[in-house]
């Protein structure tokens, strides 16, 4: 029987869980400025993460999707993305989205239930929040094919979960984007986790990475705790799309630090075992103690750096709760680009029913 | 047999196992139904029960848990799948509607589908976008299916029973908003409630309130204050709403003249329309006011902030009620 | 510019045309749409005149063509996405859904989705399972989408010339059995129709005649059979099944006092559901006889060898008809 | 880096298209029995499949898929499976639901545009034929669940075309196959078209067989003109379902050597000499030259067979063009166990409408 295909899937780390090298550094990561750059806004994701949090447990906001665990994943691409480039990221990429220029409000409004959260001009053509699986893996493939066929230099990048590929929207956007060499990177954030349903029932095989294979399109691995290992691969990807050498896929092997959502409670399903030993591997410490061991950061700047942070989500979550509920009209001036004759009696009730003394009056 | 008062999602879960006792056929599948038993539960405690042979965690994909329900009923098991929201049901419609509703019809009696789909629906939870929708329409249309919404935890519970029981495909969406609103008795006695026919929660001679799933709930508050106005309604929960039974509602107006159907999906298409034009039909001379439909409107869902301007409650029904009454 | 008479599917082919030459914007994708030019001939010779980057086969699979279009249209672009027969349309439903229809009320209008989803529907030409189906009801209730379906070569010219400039997602379905029905000399000048308004095709005084897409041929023919008769009949092509214009329909309807709804779709939840009932609130004292509909049944559409017993015809539109002007 | 996964993929043949021995055969290839069977029953499936093209072009039938090209991926499917597997076929896998025992003039009949084709008892539980297209991958998953679930020793066989591989259906029914190691065969006929788009516009990989790879299922390729390795593919296929070793996917090369259907026409889209090439691989002929090279089978022979099948067909025809229409009622009586109350006046309507003088007498 001849061989007519052969293929492999490789696995890149950098730093181990206590910080330290385990493979010959890129020479960008012997220079501190990235790095720490890096670092802090991992910080500043985390501290986002845990007022929203708050918020939710104190009624300021709706069900909320912790990105605990995932800001190793999340802060490179933020910082390497251009801002010509797209983002079209799933519900949990709350860092990459403020590092494209998302007011850390209008994340909490998003959260609070608001659709301006999506509308700022700050996000440019990066698409908003997706909560339907796997969905946003085909939308960047048309975001892709648009950038194509313009010629354009830029490139479409998407995040979906672990459990988002088994889903067939993200198959068939791998299969397209190999089919047609898209410009696009699809970044699985593989957690573990797919809310209680464990990495290991969503998939027989070893790797996720693997699905790439059947669609002829690069796939790796990378250890998802380690921002040095996921920036040279998204690096990497990034250029070949850009420069139009087709597509890539990148499974970044993260776990879930949080509940699913505040909505969860995986104390339900999940061992805690699991958990502590995952807590050993998470990224944030892992960078710092690699940034101490190096000398490019210190308790003082920790602390200086915590509470600069503090500050900005304080002064977001002020601006975010300070927002009125939008207008009921609202409902209706978006729908179309010009309301239809036939919504305007329905518009005005809705009005009528909002103001004082009518029956949806603050409600 | 348990007597204690019970919510609806609890008396799911009670049909369910109660149908997995009695019946090693029936089997559970879908997302996070098994170890986590359900994202509200319904399906708690049933793994450990009757084993993940039983009660099987999908992987995430709703096509496929629309497919592989059909194959298994196709075998004679009668599966039981959940779909986490109905907001996410739309991947598993070209097997609902292409495969589930038809494998009868399709091969003449050879294969049959004796499957449930469940799905919690509705908004008023606060809850992420996509998760509040009622799309109930989309299932009503389709030939071959039967859709059923229950109301109350005995009804929840009977009428589970019979769609498991059913040989053919049945949907059933529960209101999620009055999953834990309110507790009832329900005897665990296997008694299931009639998928034909519409019930009758109070009888009334001004007018009939036609309702369904968590709207009825504001349906019979507002009949509950009309009545002290001296306002006398008739409140229909139609519980299936497709194939309808009009033959109730019929009946009813001819009684009083009147009709008022709310609901939470958006007016044009919802299932009001079917109901108003079959009034307009059948009993154009019983009419004393035209019939009035308190809905959603035809505008996305809003985002949650905004969803209870988007949703009728109790004084817009009271509101309407009144208006029809002094058409003359 | 041609004056030729042309078919429908010439209509549809020359309107696409159009459009690509005056907005490089407006690509067309779907299967089998570039060499083969659509199975039914509708984007022929579109390929070798603007390239394989502008027409574009893509791989078999629905839901991605639906998802590629939000992703394209978000840039700008004006895709025109064909899905082969609106039977396989089912997979796409969760990008039409909840994407294609919502995209520019989730983000306040900072992307919208300025597309067109083309495909032919409906029975009557011998076809294999699941390419005759007519379920417009699935899309015409969702809010944010519009829904065109044209009734003749002229129109479908100018409503998809609408449809393709409109900056919202358009489902665009083409009545496949009338695609070479008949032909007409359509002028490629550009001229848009309005996606607002129904059509009066015939003006009448006794009934209201309301119909779209291909069974306008058949109401069109009962009206004029029936004037023979001494009846006359108004007739109306509704087109834009959603939004749906009432105001046409209720004016002549205000005039006639009769009106007979004429569709291909099963009749529980069809669109003449929608229209029937805003009869019934809207015009119930002009009234002089129920509306009536007349539809395929509330059954599987049945496999080509009964296919002509589940469509409407001519004689069946007469004896309804009839009926209603019997009724008093 | 370190390589976390390897695999690829095999192409197994055993007969050139010459019908010379390209590997050593298989054991039972030294016995003439079974081949000679599988070319029998290949001619008649080409025989079939021209009468039901011809009643096509007379009107006499409705669109029409030919199987044309398909013989060996479709009769040692249908010699090999046991009464008790389940076929979940596609809308080309006549020759395998004729050897699962459904009459022929079943056959005609399901084309001819009525359900009774689909409907008889010896059809056991084997699924009707499927049109949307990938659908019935996951009905076979579904099938082999309930398999798997009862401990029986059955399996599920599922085809489909090359285009379907792209189909999110598909793709998620590998998965849980993977995941589930489900008693399931998937064999893709690869005939390199789906309508008028060739197989590399499909999917950016060397092989469709590749896609099992992401599903952590066995993947193989096959010369799909050569019965032998389909035969070999196949039974190893279904052994290893059966004994609960998981599940397979074969894509097997064949070619469309017709239209796509009778409502087709490959000339506007297809290459003449690509097609001329094809009928050189074909597998009939390839079959019947090593049958004559054994000295298996002879012109005598070959004639005589010619004018059996030709009966067969011809009686075939005969009983499908008697077969008067179903009744309209039937379109009522087959949608629920029972009918409900609801639509009794619909039915009443139709009869009423069919009946001397209705509106759709004889229509
Ligand atoms: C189509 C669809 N089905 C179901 C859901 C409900 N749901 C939300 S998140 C989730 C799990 C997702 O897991 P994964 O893809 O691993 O991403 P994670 O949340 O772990 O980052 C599910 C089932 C949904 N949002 N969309
Ligand atoms: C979901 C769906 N989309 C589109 C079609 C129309 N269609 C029928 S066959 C076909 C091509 C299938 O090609 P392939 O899978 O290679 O199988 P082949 O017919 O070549 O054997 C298409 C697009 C369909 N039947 N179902
Ligand atoms: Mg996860
Ligand atoms: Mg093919």
């Amino acid at each position: 029987m001849d061989t007519v295909y052969e293929g492999d899937i490789r696995y890149r780390q950098y730093l181990s869980a206590q910080g330290k090298a385990t493979a010959e550094l890129p020479a960008w990561a012997k220079d501190p400025e990235w790095l720490t750059l890096c670092y802090r806004n991992m910080v500043l994701a985390r501290a986002l993460d845990s007022k929203a949090i708050a918020l939710q447990r104190t009624g300021q906001l709706g069900t909320y999707a912790s990105l605990l665990g995932s800001e190793a994943v999340d802060v490179p691409a933020g910082l390497l993305m251009r801002p010509e480039d797209v983002l079209i990221p799933y519900y949990r990429n709350h860092a990459c989205q403020m590092l494209r220029g998302m007011p850390m409000e209008e994340i909490l409004l998003y959260w609070g239930g608001d659709e301006r959260g999506n509308a700022s001009a700050q996000q440019r053509q990066d698409f908003p929040n997706c909560v339907p699986i796997a969905t946003q893996s085909m939308h960047a493939c048309g975001v892709a094919t648009a950038i194509k066929m313009r010629n354009e230099k830029r490139v479409a990048v998407t995040f979906c979960g672990d459990g988002a590929t088994s889903k067939g929207d993200f198959l068939e956007g791998l299969n397209v984007a190999g089919a047609w060499q898209l410009p696009v990177v699809f970044v699985v954030n593989n957690n573990q986790w797919a809310i209680s349903v464990p990495r290991a029932l969503q998939n027989g095989a070893p790797t996720l990475a693997q699905k790439a294979i059947g669609a002829g399109i690069r796939g790796e691995q990378v250890d998802g705790n380690d921002v040095i290992a996921v920036r040279e691969a998204f690096e990497l990807a990034l250029e070949r799309a850009r420069d139009g050498k087709g597509p890539s896929l990148i499974e970044a092997i993260s776990y879930r630090l949080s509940d699913h959502t505040t909505a969860d409670d995986a104390t339900r399903y999940r061992d805690n075992e699991e958990l502590k030993k995952a807590w050993e591997l998470e990224p944030v410490k892992r960078l710092r103690t690699f940034l101490h061991s190096q000398g490019w950061w210190d308790e003082t700047q920790e602390t200086a750096w915590q509470e600069e942070v503090n500050t900005m989500v304080q002064t977001a979550t002020e601006r975010y709760l300070a927002t009125p509920a939008q207008p009921i009209e609202s409902i209706f001036d978006h729908l179309f680009a010009e309301l239809p004759k036939q919504l305007h009696e329905q518009r005005d009730w809705a009005m009528v029913k909002a103001m004082k003394g009518g029956t949806h009056h603050d409600s | 047999m348990t007597h204690e008062a019970i919510t609806m999602v609890e008396a799911v879960n009670l049909a369910l196992a109660h149908e997995m006792e009695h019946d090693e056929n029936v089997v559970i599948l879908g997302e996070d139904v098994g170890t986590n038993g359900g994202v509200f539960r319904a399906t708690a405690g049933l793994k450990d029960r009757f084993g993940n042979r039983r009660v099987m965690d999908t992987p995430l994909a709703e096509a496929m848990i629309g497919g592989l329900t059909v194959g298994m009923a196709s075998q004679g098991l009668k599966p039981v799948a959940e779909i986490q929201f109905m907001g996410f049901i739309f991947p598993a419609l070209e097997h609902i509607i292409c495969h589930a509703a038809r494998l009868r019809n399709r091969t003449r009696g050879r294969l049959t589908c004796p499957m449930v789909l469940r799905a919690p629906f509705g908004g008023g939870i606060h809850a992420p976008e996509h998760h509040s929708e009622s799309t109930e329409t989309l299932l009503a249309h389709i030939p071959g299916l039967r859709v059923v919404i229950p109301s109350s935890p005995a009804r929840a519970y009977g009428l589970l029973l019979s769609a498991i029981r059913d040989p053919d495909p049945v949907i059933f969406l529960e209101p999620k908003r009055i999953y834990r609103a309110s507790k009832q008795p329900v005897p665990d006695n296997g008694a299931a409630l009639p998928l034909d026919t519409c019930f009758t929660l109070r009888e009334g001679s001004d007018i009939t309130l036609v309702s369904w799933g968590a709207m009825v709930k504001e349906t019979l508050e507002a009949a509950e204050q009309l009545a002290e106005e001296g306002i006398s309604c008739e409140v229909i929960d139609v519980a299936t709403i497709s194939p309808l039974d009009m033959d109730t509602i019929l009946a009813s107006v001819a009684k009083t003249g009147r009709c008022a159907i709310v609901h939470e999906a958006s007016r044009n298409l919802g299932v009001g329309a079917e109901i108003t034009a079959n009034l307009c039909e059948k009993a154009l001379m019983d009419l004393q006011a035209p019939p009035v439909r308190i809905t959603g409107y035809d505008t996305v869902m809003p985002y949650y902030r905004l969803e209870n301007h988007f949703m009728p409650n109790t004084a817009d029904i009271k509101d309407a009620v009144r208006q029809t009454l002094e058409f003359v």
